[in-house]
């Protein structure tokens, strides 16, 4: 059976997105933005469960979905909060400059 | 009686154990007193047991007994066994007579030296092992015995180990005889499987004697050379022979036991205990009789050209062991032992009297310091003398019997053979010239030691030479035992030693073998027939021969002492082999002894260190290489780290939906 | 379906909006911006969950992310003053033309996988009892509030710890010494 | 309730349970511990001695055999027992560890405790392994015995010892966990057939293999006992662990460790794979007479004194794999005995070095020379051992080695004769050897002061001396012990590869 | 309407309410004392919490239900690794006693954070609902990136909390988006349901599944630190204060493991053969890259970080097998694996001082000498670690590879055995340090080891039970057994 368009283009977005967000991760060079990157992806994930919902006519994809913000919030939280103790203690937070632990 | 022949060795091994138990706490001469009585038991029981046999007919001429089984894994048992018949018994009397008076000896010679007490412990040893060896009911208790004078002998040779010269001469001793043993073993295994293979499990020699026609002609050759290969390095033949001249590092006393009388007659022994073999094996005994005779020229060639009065008896030696061997080769088997006994004598008595000089020249060794002493030291000199006509085979001394009844055999026996024949003869001239070279370079002529040696020359002890006097009396009337027929004796130890090698008597005929038409080609021009006349005839030229001998000896070293100089001048290139022993050792030296280093060293270095350790290094550095690379993948930038997981989730995917869809 | 209804060119031209401005969030130097095209993508995104019947969902992207977070996420570029951009790092000098080329590949490659398993998608799942009609008719945001405190009250009160743990390591790490 | 004494259970125990004494004796005292280590020891010596004097010489299968479940779902038991192959290497390891804990009463002098602790466990190890019937127990006494020797040559050990002892470590383990991996297999293997799981190795005998099957395992197995005996070559490992490893670690790794890997080719590999025991005969035979003769040559270059007789090992226990390869009661029963002489003669021969070592720290051949002249009493002995190293009639080598050669010869006349050329090159070495240590003058004025042997040393090398001659000339006290075992043994593995439809090994095997 | 509220069953997830309110009663402890004293009470407080825990949570072991609507499961299974979870709890509190006294960690928070962190894992391996084990992971994972970065001034510590927030959050969108393919493609969220779905006949194998595994094989593989997600585990283990790292090492990778296990074991088993060949590959990579880079490491703490990466792999061999055998296996080797990193993590712990780890290997050198009870402890589990007999970690192995046996993995198996020989070389080299090393004349003075009868006690038990499991490991094994059987 195959589904709507808007879920099929729904999916694909969510690749896309999840692609887009995947790669800024890896090569942004700021610690906050690579972490927005990451907020893009758990999207790209919340997408592929609002549309799958949609189309099985099934809420608990709705429902996980808010379970990801919660933890998307609560990473914000500590996440940052980790950010500015790095911060403070090396006065950066170039991921390229964080390389005392290494080999 | 027969249960007890065990004693004959017990008595040295006693002494040997008593000695090095108490030995440190009694004085010297409490330790050689056990020595030589330990010996002179083994003598008189060795004499009893000569007395029974004399008594009991010839058939009844074996005593044998197994004391325990020593060695048992299955088919394979072998006892600690004794077997005395004619042949063990005479050479127990060899070994026990002599044996005792060169003890006796001994006790004076080595009187001063510090080892006194090892000396002794040594030598009752020796004689243990050697009475074993000629004692042993079966192969293997010979071999403990073989591989134990080896053994002694190699103590004995290095028994003064401080000296360098000495322990490489123990050492080489010892390795060259192992080369022989080689032989040996492997001769002991092939006949042990072979025999089995037919159902007949011994080493028992009696039992090999009996069941010895279950094996097959070339089977036999192939066993006996092996075992000729032993003889060769025990007796010192030609290959083997390298180890005897330096054996005379050791005490001269030794010299004379080991490297003289006793032995290095072993593998002559050996031959003799095994002739029901070797009578099979026709090809065998002209490969012995060759190499004896080979041997025995070889050796006295060098003789002419050396200058260490011991060197020279060493060579003296080999040469006349190469004459029992001919006579081994010839089936003259009696005649052999024969001249072995005789050369126990003779040869122990110039090995003394060798001693005895030395003593007086406060050790010289060498000819040309000597000269004149036969004034000083008479005793010596004229018991020398007796020796050196016993060997060079002037009638009416013993080793004429035994050397003519060889010559006679090598011509006439149905395996003798013109051209051994000659050589032999030749070479007993030869000897005869040597030896007189000795005698007139030592005891005539003018002294040529320097004057501190000159002042303090003098002639042994009585306990040094009344061996002496004993040992020349044998040496004297020893070959009356055999007194051919020809010359109206009965062959007296011929006869004695029927029961063990049959009459005399040749093999019948021989078989076809390889050889075949070279012995009969040999043979064609010898064994004309056994005419006395013929044999008389032989005997008269022999003993020119060695007038002959002697007379040039007189010639170059008593009337024209400038002849030598001049005559090894125009000979500048043959003398310098001759006096080297045509470098022989330094070959072996070069082949063997750097052969095996360099091959060591090139396998230490390439085969270990390269090939082996090169795998298990390599693979160890590659495995830390790599891991020095996997370390530095580990960047600690995070955002690598990132993208492996994105490399590896890709790699997943792949594998688990891309790949299968294809 | 027979031609592409107005819904669906919505989608489409929704998605091409995520897709652009998340982009541009990817893309900008300064994280200010970054920040700012994150907002976009994600009210842009809420946009698509009310068409796909999520209303509830919708809102709470709207409020946590381009509310909450967003300002948290602000506040802390404010706070360590990286309004400036990136900045290069030597060794970030050093690699970046290798993490770029790599990037691209990756990009590419990650992309056409995810594509390959997107576009063969077939609806292959089990039908929920919930079909849009009868959510609808309940209301979407009572669905799911009955479904987390009845269904999912488990979860959901686990959450609530996962909230304190979140605040309790966040106060911890932040606290200066 | 009347079930014998467990005396097997009871050896395996004693010294673990010693060296938990041990350990709780307080680090100071340190004559308490060596006294108490000694007592052990001879407490343990004295108690394998029933297992000599009580065991049935004429009975062919296992003695003293204890079974007790262990984990019955998977078929491991704990079960031990002893035939004539193993008691008499029971009573080697025995004796060596007395010989052993005397001969480091002085020479250790650091971390006291924990060496004779090591040295315990260690024969806990071995006495473990050589009982063993359930090849999960055997495996876990064969890996235990790795990490006492591993400390007692890494710690107490010369200055390569570092090396030496994780290279050991490792060539072991290569080795044996393969050797796990084939035991798994095996069992797997008859699992699948039978429906019964167990470890016991005479019921695994029974699993029909196939022959491919067979060699992979064979192979694995002989992997992990050719690296312990060691053959080449495989043998690289056993230098360097000999040389740096203190004097009694030397004794006992050549006088029983070593042994181990002959021994789990004997009760293991070759009942359990015989169809590639038949294929792999003439390739072990091969690389034994290799080892014999390169062995042997490898010594005549050595400077060091260990690591000559080291190589020498690895000349002997190539002897006595030939034996064993010979399949037939000769063979079997020099390599048997062999194992034996090899322990007393290579371990005395250790020792001497040892004795030498502690009083001029060095084992460099050049710097010694004419040692007899002060030291008389240690050449007498230093002389009867390499005497019986080299196999002179008389003494206890010549009984194994011409056994074995005698065996090798009945399998194969050319075995035979290549083989035998290591007597000449024994003596080559071994000669050479001593003539360089203790003849000639004294050149170096360190040795002129050297004392002659104590009172203990003297009473360790009378030890070995003793069973140098007994062994050698009344060989009959130990070959009968191994008669009934030894000849069960062939025809046991002779009916398996007759079962296996193989052709019979080559050579005329005959009767046993 | 549609509201299903659950029966509110209190006694079967007593074991997670007392771990929350001991956690909840450390924080307040925390809040309102700073004085010494109020720290340790704290401590005391999750221990008896985690021992109640352990307790209660013991006595459900023969208890099998699903509460809350099916959200929560209570089976053997569960219950092994809880209670697992509740021992690594009890030993890490118990060492962290001193530790955190000596670092200056604040203690109420940090006991907290642990208890929360424990509790992340007892639900995350108890649920047969994606939604639960979601959430119980990432409770978990919060509180240990807060954990990782308490050693407070230390930007090595900072670091390693940023990495592992960083990769930790990349990561788990990875298994979010497997979570959420898988339920595009099943339409449903609880993994026993998945599990009946697949096996009845509307089941379909799509990609989009397929990606769905995948990702969840990334996601758990980050947990579980196998190659090539492994990258963050050496930093993040080495940077983190060493009693988390001794949490992380043990804790985590076992929830992470039971959750993978359930997971794929439950849902997937019957399409067994279409990824573990994937899981051949990760499991082979995992246990050599893991063993070969810890060849050269030299720095103790970073070396035990590659070995937990290399024991992943071994336990991976079992995984792939997937059958009973070696599902006991698993269980048993994640078991033994716990009291030798624990016992090791001790040891280090141990022998560092205030605000230097002193973990490299040249601190170790002479240890012998010095102490020689560590010595001896330090050894009996690092050969336990390379799985010499009789120590336990010779039993996992010899169970692990025995089911790669069974299964027909030779090469599997074969390579496994290779690798813990190149394994052997560098645990010994730390033992080889320890007794055969003397400390380098220069170096610093070694002072007195941090010990505490705390420390004692950790060692202690963790010898006794590497012995016991090693010598008999029957009743062990059998419990795993038990707790195994669910999935067969």
């Amino acid at each position: 059976m195959l589904p709507e368009l808007s879920t099929t283009v729904c999916f694909i977005l969510s690749g896309v997105l999840f692609t887009i967000g995947a790669v800024g991760a890896i090569l942004r060079r700021n610690v906050i933005v690579v972490f927005m990157c990451i907020e893009l992806m758990l999207n790209a994930v919340n997408l592929v469960f609002i549309a799958a919902a949609n189309t099985l006519a099934s809420m608990d994809g709705s429902v996980f979905v808010f379970f990801i913000m919660t933890v998307a919030a609560v990473e914000a939280a500590v996440g940052l909060a980790i950010f500015v103790m790095v911060f403070r203690q090396r006065n950066t937070i170039d991921p390229y400059e964080i390389d005392l632990l290494k080999g | 009686m027969a249960d007890y022949i065990w004693l004959i060795p017990f008595f040295p091994l006693a002494g040997f154990l008593f000695n090095s138990a108490f030995g440190g706490r009694l004085s010297k001469s409490a330790v050689s007193w056990v020595a030589c009585l330990a010996i002179f038991c083994s003598f008189i029981a060795a004499a009893l047991v000569f007395a029974e046999f004399l008594r009991l007919p010839g058939a009844g001429r074996v005593f044998e007994m197994d004391l325990y089984p020593w060695i048992t894994s299955g088919q394979f048992q072998v006892a600690i066994g004794f077997r005395l018949d004619a042949l063990s018994v005479i050479m127990c009397l060899v070994v026990t007579g002599v044996g005792f008076l060169i003890h006796v000896y001994s006790v004076g010679y080595m009187h001063d030296d510090p080892g006194f007490k090892r000396f002794f412990l040594y030598l009752n040893l020796f004689v243990f092992m050697m009475l074993l060896l000629v004692t042993g009911n079966n192969l293997l208790v010979m071999f403990v015995g073989w591989e134990g004078v080896g053994l002694c002998s190699y103590l004995l040779i290095g028994f003064w180990y401080e000296k360098d010269s000495a322990s490489d001469a123990g050492k080489k001793a010892f390795i060259v005889n192992r080369v022989g043993d080689f032989g040996f073993l492997i001769g002991i295994f092939l006949l042990f499987v072979s025999l089995g293979m037919k159902g007949v499990w011994t080493l028992n020699f009696a039992q090999i004697g009996q069941h010895a026609q279950l094996l097959d002609g070339p089977l036999v050759t192939i066993i006996t050379l092996l075992f000729f290969v032993g003889a060769v390095g025990k007796s010192a033949q030609i290959p083997l022979y390298v180890w005897l001249p330096d054996a005379m590092e050791g005490p001269t006393p030794v010299s004379s036991l080991i490297h003289a009388a006793t032995m290095v007659t072993a593998g002559v022994y050996m031959i003799a205990r095994l002739n029901f073999l070797y009578r099979m094996a026709p090809d065998t005994l002209l490969v012995v009789a060759t190499i004896g005779v080979l041997t025995a020229f070889f050796a006295a060639s060098i003789g002419f050209a050396q200058n260490d009065i011991k060197k020279i008896l060493a060579y003296s030696t080999i040469s006349q062991l190469g004459f029992m061997f001919i006579a081994m080769g010839v089936g003259a088997y009696a005649a052999g032992i024969f001249h072995l006994m005789t050369h126990a004598f003779f040869k122990g008595l110039l090995f003394l009297g060798a001693g005895s000089v030395m003593h007086a020249m406060s050790g010289e060794l060498d000819m040309r310091n000597m000269g004149g002493l036969r004034e000083k030291t008479p005793v010596t000199y004229w018991t020398f003398l007796i020796a050196c006509l016993a060997i060079a085979g002037i009638p009416g001394f013993s080793g004429f019997f035994s050397k003519d009844e060889i010559l006679w055999k090598a011509f006439s026996a149905s395996q003798g053979y013109l051209l051994i024949w000659g050589l032999a003869a030749l070479t007993a001239g030869m000897t005869a010239f040597y030896m007189f070279r000795l005698l007139f370079g030592t005891f005539h002529g003018t002294c040529r030691a320097s004057d501190e040696v000159k002042h303090h020359i003098h002639e042994s002890p009585r306990v040094m030479t009344v061996p002496l006097v004993i040992l020349a009396a044998l040496s004297l009337v020893g070959g009356y035992v055999g007194v051919p027929h020809v010359l109206g004796g009965s062959n007296a130890i011929e006869q004695f030693l029927a029961p063990v090698f049959g009459q005399g008597a040749p093999a019948p005929a021989q078989p076809q073998t390889a050889f075949g038409f070279v012995s009969t080609a040999w043979a064609s021009g010898g064994a004309a027939g056994h005419e006395s006349s013929l044999e008389m005839l032989l005997m008269a030229l022999s003993v020119a021969i060695a007038l002959v001998g002697i007379f040039l000896a007189y010639l170059f070293y008593v009337k024209n002492p400038a002849l030598p100089g001049r005559f090894t001048a125009s000979f500048a290139g043959l003398h310098r082999w001759v006096e080297n022993k045509y470098f022989v050792d330094e070959l072996y030296e070069r082949v063997f002894v750097r052969g095996v280093q360099r091959l060591g060293a090139f396998l230490l270095k390439v085969a270990d260190g390269w090939i082996i350790e090169g795998a298990i290094n390599g693979t160890a550095d590659a495995l830390q290489r790599l891991a020095g690379r996997l370390r530095r993948v580990e960047t600690g930038y995070v955002q690598e780290y990132a993208f492996a997981i994105i490399v590896g989730a890709i790699v997943v995917v792949a594998y688990l939906v891309v790949i299968p869809m294809f | 379906m027979d031609a592409l209804g107005l819904k669906d060119l919505a989608f489409i031209a929704l998605a091409a909006a995520v897709i652009v401005t998340s982009l541009m969030m990817v893309t900008r130097k300064n994280p200010i911006h970054s920040a700012l095209w994150m907002i976009a993508a994600f009210v842009v995104m809420a946009v698509i969950y009310l068409l796909l019947n999520a209303q509830f969902i919708a809102v709470a992207q709207v409020m946590v992310y381009a509310g909450a977070i967003m300002m948290l996420i602000l506040f802390v570029i404010m706070l360590v003053h990286m309004e400036r951009g990136d900045e290069s790092a030597p060794a970030a000098a050093r690699r970046s033309k290798t993490v770029r080329i790599a990037g691209a590949v990756i990009t590419a490659i990650l992309l056409a996988e995810l594509l390959f398993g997107a576009l063969l998608f077939q609806v292959t799942g089990k039908s929920g009892g919930l079909s849009t009609a009868a959510v609808n008719s309940a209301g979407n945001v009572k669905t799911v509030g009955a479904l987390l405190y009845g269904e999912y009250l488990f979860p959901f009160e686990i959450a609530s710890i996962l909230l304190l743990v979140g605040i309790v390591g966040a106060v911890v790490i932040s606290k200066r010494k | 309730m009347n079930e014998p004494f467990p005396y097997l259970s009871a050896l395996i125990l004693l010294p673990l349970a010693g060296s938990l004494v041990l350990m709780l004796l307080p680090r100071r005292q340190t004559l308490t511990i060596k006294a108490a280590a000694l007592v052990l020891t001879i407490g343990e010596f004295i108690l394998s001695l029933p297992l000599f004097f009580w065991f049935d010489e004429r009975a062919v299968q296992m003695q003293f055999v204890e079974q007790r479940e262990w984990f019955p779902e998977f078929g491991i038991s704990y079960l031990v027992g002893i035939d004539g192959i193993s008691m008499l290497l029971v009573l080697l390891t025995t004796l060596l560890t007395i010989v052993c804990v005397l001969c480091s009463w002085k020479a250790i002098e650091t971390k006291i405790k924990e060496y004779y602790v090591s040295f315990l466990v260690l024969e806990t190890a071995m006495i473990g392994a050589l009982c063993s019937l359930d090849m999960v127990l055997f495996y876990i006494f064969w890996e235990l015995m790795l990490i006492p020797m591993y400390l007692l040559i890494g710690v107490w050990g010369g200055p390569r010892r570092i090396y030496a002892a994780i290279k050991f470590f490792l060539f072991t383990m290569v080795g044996s966990v393969l050797m796990l991996l084939a035991i798994m297999v095996l069992y797997f293997h008859y699992a699948a057939e039978t429906g019964v799981y167990t470890f016991n190795v005479f019921t695994l005998a029974r699993a029909s293999l196939p022959a491919v099957k067979q060699y992979w395992l064979f192979a694995a197995f002989a992997l992990s006992f050719a690296i312990k005996v060691p053959m080449f070559p495989f043998h690289t490992w056993l230098p360097d662990a000999h040389t740096e490893a203190p004097t009694a670690g030397s004794v006992i790794l050549a006088g029983v460790l070593l042994k181990m890997g002959v021994y789990g080719f004997l009760r293991f590999a070759i009942p359990l794979f015989p169809a590639a025991v038949v294929a792999a005969t003439p390739l072990i035979s091969w690389l034994a007479i290799i080892g014999i003769v390169y062995g042997a040559i490898m010594c005549i270059m050595q400077t060091d004194l260990k690591r000559l007789i080291a190589y020498s090992s690895v000349s002997h226990l190539g002897y006595v794999m030939l034996g064993i390869f010979a399949f037939n009661m000769q063979g079997l029963q020099g390599g048997l005995y062999q194992m034996l002489n090899h322990g007393i003669s290579t371990g005395g021969l250790f020792l001497v070095v040892g004795m030498i070592y502690e009083r001029r720290h060095t084992r460099m051949i050049a710097d010694f020379g004419g040692l007899t002249t002060v030291m008389p009493r240690l050449a007498v002995f230093f002389m009867i051992i390499t005497l019986s190293s080299i196999a002179l009639p008389g003494t206890n080598g010549f009984v194994g080695e011409f056994l074995i050669l005698l065996g090798a010869f009945r399998s194969n006349v050319t075995y035979g004769v290549l083989a035998t050329t290591g007597v000449i090159l024994g003596a080559v070495y071994m000669l050479w050897m001593f003539q360089r240590v203790m003849f000639g003058k004294i050149t170096q004025e360190a040795n002129r002061l050297l004392a002659d042997l104590t009172k203990r040393e003297t009473l360790i090398l009378a030890t070995i001396v003793l069973f140098v001659f007994l062994m050698g000339l009344y060989p009959g006290l130990f070959l009968r012990k191994m008669d009934a075992s030894s000849a069960g043994y062939l025809k046991y593995v002779k009916a398996r590869i007759a079962a296996m439809g193989a052709p019979a090994v080559q050579g005329p095997l005959g009767a046993p | 309407m549609l509201v299903k509220i659950p029966e509110l069953a209190f006694g079967p997830i007593l074991p997670e309410l007392i771990i929350t309110v001991s956690a909840m009663t450390a924080l307040l402890l925390g809040a309102f004392g700073r004085r010494a004293i109020v720290g340790t009470i704290a401590g005391a407080v999750a221990l008896v919490g985690s021992g109640l825990a352990l307790l209660f949570t013991l006595s459900l072991w023969n208890a099998g239900a699903a509460v809350y609507n099916g959200l929560y499961t209570i089976d053997t299974f569960g219950t092994f690794f809880k209670a697992l979870a509740l021992i690594v709890a009890i030993l890490v509190t118990l060492l962290s006693l001193r530790y955190v006294e000596r670092e200056d960690i604040v203690k109420g928070e940090y006991y907290a954070l642990t208890l929360f962190g424990v509790l992340g894992m007892m639900i995350m391996v108890s649920s047969t609902h994606f939604v639960t084990i979601f959430i119980g992971l990432e409770v978990m994972s919060i509180a240990i990136y807060v954990l990782c970065g308490m050693l407070s001034g230390n930007p090595r510590s900072a670091e390693a909390s940023l990495k592992y927030f960083l990769l930790g959050a990349f990561a788990t969108a990875f298994l979010l988006y497997g979570i959420a393919l898988v339920y595009a493609a099943t339409g449903l969220l609880d993994i026993r349901e998945i599990a009946d779905y697949i096996v009845s006949g509307r089941f379909q194998l799509t990609p989009l599944f397929m990606i769905g595994i995948a990702m969840l094989v990334v996601g758990f593989g980050f947990k579980t630190a196998a190659v090539p997600f492994h990258m963050w585990t050496p930093d993040v283990y080495e940077g983190a204060p060493t009693s988390i790292t001794a949490f992380m090492a043990t804790g985590i990778k076992a929830a992470a493991f039971g959750a993978f296990l359930r997971v794929f074991y439950t849902a997937f088993l019957p399409l067994l053969g279409a990824w573990s060949g994937m899981l051949w590959l990760i499991a082979v990579a995992t246990m050599t890259i893991g063993n070969i880079t810890a060849l050269v490491q030299d720095d103790v703490k970073r070396m035990l970080a590659y070995s937990s990466i290399a024991h992943a792999g071994y336990i991976l061999i079992a995984f792939v097998v997937g059958d009973l055998f070696s599902s006991v296996g698993i269980l048993f080797y994640i078991l033994v694996y716990t009291f030798m990193n624990i016992g090791a993590f001790t040891v280090v712990i141990i022998l560092g001082q205030k605000g230097r780890q002193r973990t490299g290997i040249e601190h170790y050198a002479g240890l012998a000498g010095r102490h020689p009870l560590i010595a001896i402890a330090m050894t009996v589990f690092l050969l336990s670690l390379a799985g010499m007999p009789p120590l336990a970690g010779f039993m996992g192995k010899f169970y692990v590879l025995s089911a790669a046996i069974k299964a027909k993995y030779y090469w599997l198996a074969v390579i496994g055995v290779l690798n813990s020989v190149v394994a052997a070389y560098y645990y010994l080299r730390v033992v080889m340090y320890m007794y055969f090393r003397e400390a380098a004349a220069d170096a610093e003075p070694a002072g007195r080891p941090d010990f505490s009868p705390a420390y004692g006690v950790v060692i202690a038990v963790s010898v006794w039970a590497l012995f016991h499991m090693g010598i008999f490991p029957r009743g062990f094994l059998l419990i795993a057994q038990r707790s195994v059987e669910i999935f067969m």
